[in-house]
């Protein structure tokens, strides 16, 4: 048993201890338990991972294993990991054991989508079977309609049935294109790094094929990685789902987007992303901006929150499809970091939304005076999610940028440079939001005796804030992590995709 | 003649000895009319009678085909299974009737009940293994006419009668079709015998085609494909709820299972041809069931809509004629059969406990009974195509079926419909998790019977999928079907 | 000279005759007797092929007999269940069946 | 010789920011004041000690050494050879600012002992300044440029931060947001030009050595790029340098980025004197000078936009002075318009001879000098300013008048702020200015006219505004309820201190700055050009007498005339010309109003609308469809002979 699957196994086991164990203390010890595991386990892959990388182990994934599971459709239970999944497993624990903290007063049958919603995510992760992946990724989705539905806020089904169904469709798209992606490799194997590199019975898709299948791939995984005008169910789901919850979407869950972007998408289809990634380019640098200024006339914070996700996460994608290692670095950088930021920002918005029962920027004010602690953890999202230097979001867009200005043709620099405003735009919303309700002087009643964060909850904070902060003070160990997964991908597109995209009217 | 060859057949003489046990014990156990004692008694043989005689069927089964009377009757180790298959969805059937038969005015009438039941499942049985399409047309009626008596079981309520007249005229009025598209093959192909008629097929007589469109249409409506399945709601809302539940897997399944064999059998040189047919029945079918469904609030007249769209994804492993898609046809049936029969058991046993068979009276029924919509949560789910339960495993492989066979934008029309169908399960989820009502259904306890039926439900969706087995099982006897 | 497309003009014309009588009868007695109309075509056509073009066999035959039989159950039990709609509604118009619908 | 204990400079403060910032809370005022400026204390001994090691060490070939004594690569980037590194780097105007940031910064911590006394949020304070002293250090001891960027940023929130630091009143909370977003405008421009720079040259290192060599298209892998090379021998460098300009013009408030500067005066007041006054504003100039030997030589008619962007600047800023009652106000656009000397000082430096000639590069000295000396001089006049309004509670000269027997020292330091920032000898702001004159008559006799012009406005407003103060009207009314008095020693020691240092560092050593700081680094002597001095010296007396004149009688009989006789133009020189009002209109009407309400309407109502017309179309084509369900046998019948029908004929066809 390869110690991957016991990212799906300790979720299991907590599944099935949560349907076990009686009343709030038993939910919570098995939940602390459990997810302190999934973080230990994910910082020990991590250790473990560098360490194995140190002594000159070069294999694409390392403690790959493989168990052959449906035979007849050559369908395996293959699992493996490189710098991409290392640091994303890292992301989905930490924001699944602040996740635990942050929903401390919920009742089991909360916790026990919450821990199926954790395994997809966890599975989505180690996979490194198409089919697995896929499932997983289903996985990931289906709890997200219970938790919204019944445990959301505001139009709760409304936002519930269309962020479940937007995103199902989005899987429809996938699921052929991963049909697409097999058949066309020869039908022979599921398995990733066989059908990029060729081996274990799959052949080299033909460029046609890729250039049908790509679209469907990338839209698949981009409507959950927010990817404009696949986006709207971003914030409404965002807005009506409970503070966790929230937390894990905009944290981990968007990420599936991005990860299987790369993944998928690019990695077993380069001839087809260096030929039509202008189109899908376009539309990731419109959402940039265009998620970023809608962001600006939001009044409701969550809703706020969800527009500059749908900005950020553009930027991931945007960045992938710049197809340069450095971008591509840069963009798991950045889902990384948005994963940190946004969890810690819906973190903090729920907890005000739980004390003031309002999330209108208009209604609440002065909150530094009464709530300091929750209005710290609050303006340094914010910064973060500026891009102050010294948190992790400056990393991020700063490699983005370096790598995205690589591509010196005009269409991709002023593709660049207009993703570049959105830091400015970040700004002002950021700046509007903070200025709004944590500045002035309160004046309504009712909020004046809000209580400060509880120690459940400023764990969670301090933990979502150290690993910001650290990532933004020492970044190069990740940076370099991820590179050395990265490149190898990288160098196959440019050596087998060295041609300019014919498709592109733009150069 | 050769006594021996009986043998072949010993799938359905051993059920139909099942059925003169069952026959016998009414005749003799429930004799008086005041005793009810001798209901359970009924029951108790009934189900694990069934269980024998289905392990008895796997354990016996042949290595490869056999056949009987001059190929008049054929068989194949996949037939076998797929009788298995259904003698399982036709025990979870008997587990839910349970309730429902001991009912006062029922009581006298289970015998018939089963027996009906069970000549239905005889006649499919005769169906699948048939050689010959008067061999298929016995058998397709043994299944048709019983099954009339079912739907027509409360014989006091109205819609139970209407919903029995549909059916059987539109079953004539099918069979009647179906009759004369069989006579025309006859006229063209001087045999009926299947192992002789496709090599005197022809694609460009369009005598021939015409009765492919018959044989279609005829089967098209037991597997009730849009545009043959207009009976279908009203039929399933008007039949006792165990009917309908028998009629929404067991008798489509089998019917479906039939279809292809056929369809690969008999009309191989036709392949284009009825993949051009089916491929407009698929998207007709799904997307029309799916519109449909939308809408409803009788959870039976829902569930009939939700029947014909998966009927549409069943008949997409039909496609091509492929051994990959009969697995995952026979696994989508097996699969679809233990989610839909689970949702079955749980409206039966609210009806039975509160009368209510409306969506909305659903509204709160987590709060009164969370393990009951716990597991109408699990069904539906799979019936929706969501991991880990099974049904998303047997869409992905029927998709994949469709896929292999060629036809991508088949299966991205059938995939997007997905979506409709996961919106209108989760209407029922909604319902019982996040709605609130003033008047929920009251927080009742389930027979054991249904209990049992509805854990074996649960335990088919949580596993059938997981458990690689099992679909490697119907693989491992993929062969000796296709040309 | 009686030929084959005698035979199979008789019985497509019965077919269609029991068909229009489907659609257009209101009594379901009526519909019933259609239907068996469109039966006894298909019934004609089997006796007539094996007669003149497969006189070697006998299936024809035999699947007239078998379909014969099959066509009095089926009628059977579909004027049982008449018999059941008369009893709820007190008529047999097929226009009346139409509780169930939407 | 290793300066490995520079890393000190920034650890120090630092760590100091971490302690007060999370463990303030426990702590009394007291000891968060003490603590900090304990702190900035050893940072500014360090200070002097570094640049007393530095310029004591030999010079090579005339020039001192250019030393790296940390650089680690913090951030790698994979492509382009390109990698974020952050280190310490060494050179003259390194330490030159070294010198300032810490002693402005020293003043300022014990000054606000004083001036911040009792105000809630002390320890906050103290953190956010010494966040504030490490970033603008790590500023000026960047390696490269992309670490300037990150320190950038750094100071900018830090003034975001102190600006706002009294976040219960919504006049400030507006100004830091402004003074943010503004520069942070700018900053777009800073940071896509050095995205331009990185990508054409290969580094973002100020080692500017390979630069050549790179535009060149020598290096390996890079030469290769034949597109690369000639982008960058030609249009490519002066446009990442003025992009980069861009930059330091949002930082330095240079016109039309100023806006944010005279509000950002709603902070406390020692953090305008240290941040809008002294060092962060200086940013900008600091930025050209740093790349001044690319601009000098890749781009020098770039660097003369940016010569007559200051000339503007500089002029616009000295007429709003001259209408503003807001004595913080009065000083801010003093501030601008000082600024845009250096900047102006900057961009008349002339290539002739390439970046070797010292004395075509005159400006770069001057510019320097005057960050130098203007950094002090003006410390002084806002740590005056802030005694003042400690004193009167008032921002408003309204309040003021006849200050000068309550306040003696204050009066005494305020003046001999203005003396210098008028430039009249001996104090040292009319050596650095008379060096920007000459550089500026070098350039062409207009510019050098115009400047000395502007400069004889900074007289005329500077003594408007210490008449208005000290002499002028009292208001009596108001000083009864409010009897002003002098500040505690605690602030007063800082102004002398700083006062010491004006008057001091001009004649003390005469010529001596351009031996430290130059543009090749070679010693360069000054000496006075005396028909320019002299020009400028009649010049600013003249202006403060006209001042004397007209604002320092009780009655001002001349000062009203003039504002009845040109009321419109007084109008909008006090309201800044209405730029404001201009940016306002643009970014809420424009922007926010149009195209992100439009935006968030399109969202709403076309994107999602179309999803949601898809539900919505479902849902109704199920209800129009409905009747094919009509409940009739006999319909069921016909549409199943219709299908089969259409079948045949799909397939006969």
């Amino acid at each position: 048993m390869n110690f991957l699957s016991l990212f799906v196994l300790i979720p299991l086991l907590m599944l099935l201890s949560l349907w076990l164990v009686k009343g709030t203390k038993g939910i919570r010890a098995v939940m602390v338990v459990g997810s302190s595991a999934l973080l230990a386990l994910s910082i020990y892959l991590t250790f473990a991972f560098l360490a194995e990388r140190a002594a000159g182990n070069t294999a694409e994934m390392l403690y790959t294993a493989s168990f052959t599971w449906f035979e007849p459709l050559h369908i395996s239970y293959s699992v493996g990991v490189d710098g991409i999944s290392v640091a994303m497993l890292l992301l989905s624990g930490v924001i699944v054991f602040t996740g635990t903290f942050v929903s401390w007063d919920m009742c089991k049958e909360y916790f026990l989508w919450f821990t199926l919603l954790s395994m997809g995510v966890f599975g989505f992760f180690i996979s490194i079977d198409l089919f697995m992946m896929f499932m997983f990724y289903e996985i990931a989705l289906i709890p997200m309609y219970l938790l919204i539905g019944v445990w959301g806020s505001g139009h709760k089904e409304y936002s519930a049935m269309k962020l479940t169904l937007m995103l199902m469709g989005a899987s429809a798209f996938l699921m052929l294109g991963i049909f697409g992606i097999f058949y066309g490799a020869g039908g022979q194997t599921f398995n990733l790094l066989d059908i990029a590199s060729h081996t274990g019975g799959a052949t080299l898709i033909e460029f046609s094929q890729q250039c049908i299948w790509f679209p469907f791939v990338f839209v698949g995984f981009g409507v959950l990685g927010a990817m404009f005008p696949f986006h709207t169910w971003s914030p409404d789901g965002h807005a009506s789902a409970p503070t966790a919850v929230s937390m894990l979407h905009a944290g981990v869950l968007m990420k599936l987007g991005g990860y299987g972007c790369f993944r998928v998408a690019i990695y077993l289809l380069p001839d087809a992303a260096n030929e039509l990634s202008w189109i899908f380019l376009i539309l990731t640098g419109t959402g940039v901006v265009y998620g970023a200024l809608s962001a600006c006339v939001q009044t409701d914070l969550k809703y706020l929150n969800a527009y500059s996700s749908v900005s950020h996460c553009g930027m991931v994608l945007f960045a992938i499809l710049m197809l340069t290692s450095t971008a591509s670095t840069g963009a798991i950088l950045q889902m990384l970091s948005h994963g940190l930021m946004t969890a810690l920002f819906f973190a903090v918005i729920g907890m005000i939304y739980h004390r003031a029962h309002t999330r209108d920027i208009r209604e609440l004010n002065g909150l530094m005076r009464i709530i300091p602690f929750l209005s710290v953890g609050f303006a340094i999202a914010g910064l973060a999610n500026l891009g102050l230097p010294g948190l992790s979001g400056f990393v991020a867009e700063m490699t983005i940028f370096v790598g995205a200005f690589q591509n010196a043709d005009l269409f991709h620099r002023v593709l660049t440079i207009a993703a570049c405003t959105s830091i400015v735009v970040a700004a002002v919303y950021i700046l509007r939001m903070v200025g709004k309700i944590l500045y002035g002087t309160n004046v309504n009643p009712d909020h004046a005796k809000l209580h400060d964060a509880h120690w459940e909850e400023r764990l969670a904070i301090i933990v979502l804030i150290a690993c910001i902060a650290g990532i933004g003070l020492a970044p190069s160990w990740l940076s370099n992590m991820i590179d050395a997964s990265v490149s190898p991908v990288m160098e196959q597109i440019q050596a087998v995709a060295s041609t300019v995209s014919k498709s592109n009217p733009f150069l | 003649m050769d006594y021996s060859q009986f043998l072949n057949m010993s799938d359905e003489l051993s059920l139909l000895a099942v059925v003169v046990i069952l026959f016998m014990a009414d005749l003799f156990c429930c004799g008086s009319e005041n005793s009810t004692k001798p209901s359970k008694a009924l029951s108790l043989i009934a189900v694990p009678l069934l269980l024998v005689q289905t392990v008895y069927m796997l354990v016996n089964m042949p290595a490869d085909c056999v056949t009987a009377f001059g190929d008049m009757y054929l068989s194949a180790p996949m037939m076998t299974v797929v009788k298995a298959v259904l003698n399982i969805g036709t025990v979870i059937v008997f587990l839910m009737a349970n309730v429902w038969m001991n009912r006062e005015e029922n009581q006298v009438k289970q015998g018939e009940f089963y027996l009906l039941t069970l000549f239905t499942l005889l006649g499919m049985y005769f169906m699948i293994s048939s050689g010959h399409f008067l061999m298929f047309f016995i058998g397709l009626e043994l299944a048709s006419i019983p099954m009339t008596a079912l739907v027509a079981f409360t014989k006091k309520n109205q819609e139970s009668a209407e919903a029995a007249a549909k059916y059987i005229l539109t079953a004539l009025f099918s069979s009647g079709l179906l009759l004369y598209g069989i006579s025309l093959l006859y006229g063209t192909c001087g045999t009926l015998y299947f192992n002789d008629m496709a090599a005197v097929m022809d694609a460009s007589n369009w005598v021939q085609l015409a009765a492919l469109v018959l044989f279609i249409s005829g089967i098209g409506f037991k597997i009730s494909l849009v545009p043959f399945h207009l009976w279908t709601a009203d039929t399933y809302e008007g039949a006792p709820t165990t009917v309908t539940g028998y009629l929404s897997v067991i008798s489509k399944g089998a019917a479906a299972f039939v279809m292809f064999v056929i369809l690969t059998k008999v009309f191989e040189p036709m392949v284009e041809n009825w993949n051009l047919l089916l491929f407009w029945i698929i998207i007709v079918s799904i997307t029309v069931a799916n519109i449909f469904a939308v809408r409803q609030n009788n959870i039976k007249r829902f569930m009939a809509f939700s029947a014909i769209s998966q009927a549409g994804y069943l008949v997409l492993g039909a496609m091509g004629g492929t051994a990959q898609g009969m697995t995952a046809m026979v696994y989508y049936l097996f699969v679809y059969m233990v989610a839909n029969l689970g949702v079955f058991a749980i409206i039966n046993i609210v009806e039975q406990r509160s009368g209510k068979l409306n969506i909305s009276d659903y509204d709160g029924f987590y709060a009164t009974n969370p393990k009951l919509s716990f597991i109408m949560t699990l069904c539906l789910f799979s019936l929706a195509g969501i991991p880990p339960f099974a049904g998303f495993f047997s869409k992905f492989f029927i998709f994949m079926a469709g896929f292999k066979a060629g036809f991508p934008w088949l299966v991205f029309i059938a995939l997007v419909n997905t979506v409709i169908s996961l919106y209108y399960y989760l209407l029922i989820v909604k319902a019982m998790y996040i709605k609130k009502s003033d008047t929920p259904i009251a927080r009742f306890s389930s027979d054991g019977y249904t209990q049992i039926g509805l854990a074996l439900c649960a335990i088919g969706v949580v596993f059938a999928g997981i458990l690689s087995q099992i679909y490697q099982y119907f693989d491992s006897f993929s062969f000796g079907l296709m040309p | 000279m009686i030929t084959i497309n005698c035979f199979l003009i008789l019985s497509a014309l019965m077919l269609f005759i029991g068909v229009y009588g489907f659609l257009t009868r209101r009594n379901t007695l009526a519909i019933l007797i259609s239907i068996e109309l469109m039966l006894n075509a298909a019934d004609l056509n089997f006796a007539a092929f094996n007669r003149m073009l497969f006189p070697e066999g006998q299936e024809g035959y035999f699947f007239t007999l078998f379909s014969v039989a099959i066509s009095a159950a089926e009628t059977a039990i579909a004027i049982a269940v008449m018999i059941n709609v008369y009893r709820n509604l007190k008529n047999n118009f097929v226009e009346n069946l139409d509780k169930l619908k939407w | 010789m290793n300066f490995t204990y520079t890393i000190f400079i920034l650890l120090l403060p630092f760590f100091s920011f971490l302690i007060l910032g999370l463990a303030g809370k426990w702590l009394s005022h007291r000891t968060a004041g003490i603590f900090g400026t304990l702190v900035l204390g050893v940072v500014t001994v360090l200070s002097y000690f570094t640049a007393f090691e530095y310029f004591t060490a030999d010079r090579v070939d005339g020039v001192f050494q250019t030393l790296v004594p940390y650089n680690f690569v913090w951030l790698p980037f994979f492509d382009g050879g390109l990698h974020f590194d952050l280190g310490i780097m060494l050179d003259p105007i390194t330490v030159m600012m070294l010198i300032v940031i810490s002693t402005v910064s020293l003043m300022v911590h014990i000054y606000s002992f004083g001036y911040m006394h009792g105000e809630r949020g002390f320890q906050r304070y103290y953190a956010y300044l010494s966040l504030f002293t490490m970033s603008m250090l790590g500023l000026v001891m960047a390696t490269n440029i992309f670490q300037m960027y990150m320190f950038w940023e750094l100071v900018g929130v830090c003034s975001y931060l102190l600006i706002g630091f009294y976040y219960t009143q919504a006049p400030a909370v507006a100004a830091s947001k402004k003074a943010f977003i503004v520069t942070r405008f700018a900053d777009l421009g800073f940071l896509i030009g050095i995205l331009f720079y990185g990508y054409y040259t290969g580094s973002f290192s100020f080692d500017f050595t390979n630069t050549a060599v790179y535009l060149n298209g020598a290096m390996p892998g890079v030469g290769a790029d034949f597109s690369k090379a000639i982008a960058g021998a030609g249009f490519i460098l002066p446009t990442a340098l003025f992009l980069m300009f861009v930059g330091g013009a949002g930082k330095s408030a240079m016109f039309p980025l100023h806006i944010w500067l005279p509000d950002a005066m709603e902070g406390p007041t020692p953090v305008s004197a240290l941040i809008h006054a002294a060092t962060m504003v200086v940013a900008g100039v600091f930025q050209v000078a740093r790349m001044f030997p690319l601009w000098i030589q890749y781009a020098p008619e770039t660097l003369h936009i940016v010569a007559w962007i200051g000339a503007f600047t500089a002029f616009y800023a000295a007429a709003v002075a001259c209408a503003q009652s807001d004595i913080k106000r009065v000083l801010a656009f003093s501030t601008i318009s000082q600024i845009a000397f250096m900047m102006v000082a900057l961009g008349v430096c002339l290539p002739e001879g390439g970046y070797t000639d010292n004395h075509a590069s005159l400006g770069y000295m001057a510019s320097m000098y005057h960050l130098f000396t203007h950094a002090m001089f003006k410390a002084t006049l806002f740590l005056c300013a802030g005694c003042i309004i400690h004193a009167v509670h008032s921002n408003e000269m309204e309040f003021m008048g006849g200050m000068r027997k309550y306040m003696p020292i204050t009066h005494i330091t305020f003046l001999i702020a203005c003396l210098a920032i008028s430039g009249i000898p001996p104090f040292s702001g009319f050596f650095s200015k008379d060096e920007i004159l000459v550089a500026a008559f070098h350039y062409s006799s207009a510019m050098g006219w115009i400047m000395t012009g502007i400069a004889a406005m900074t007289a005329f407003y500077m003594f408007r505004l210490y008449y208005g103060i000290f002499w002028g009207t009292e208001n009596v009314e108001y000083h009864e309820h409010h009897t002003p008095h002098e500040s505690p020693a605690v602030m007063t020691i800082p102004l002398i201190l700083l006062t010491v240092i004006t008057v001091t560092v001009g004649w003390i050593l005469p010529g001596s700055f351009g031996s430290f700081v130059s543009a090749t680094g070679e010693a360069y002597h000054i000496h006075l050009d005396w028909s320019v001095a002299g020009t400028s010296i009649v010049i600013a007396v003249i202006a403060i007498a006209l001042a004397t004149y007209i604002y320092s009688g009780v009655r001002q009989p001349i000062a009203e005339k003039m504002k009845a006789t040109f009321p419109a133009l007084h109008k909008w020189a006090y309201h800044r010309f209405y730029l404001d009002e201009v940016y306002q209109f643009v970014t809420h009407r424009i922007v926010f109003g149009i195209f992100s309400r439009s935006f968030a309407w399109f969202d709403r109502h076309v994107v999602d609308g179309f999803f949601n017309f898809l539900a919505w179309g479902t849902n109704a084509a199920s209800y129009s469809i409905r009747t094919l369900q009509s409940g009739r046998v006999q319909q069921y019948a016909f549409v199943f002979l219709l299908g089969v029908l259409v079948l045949i004929l799909m397939l006969i066809i």
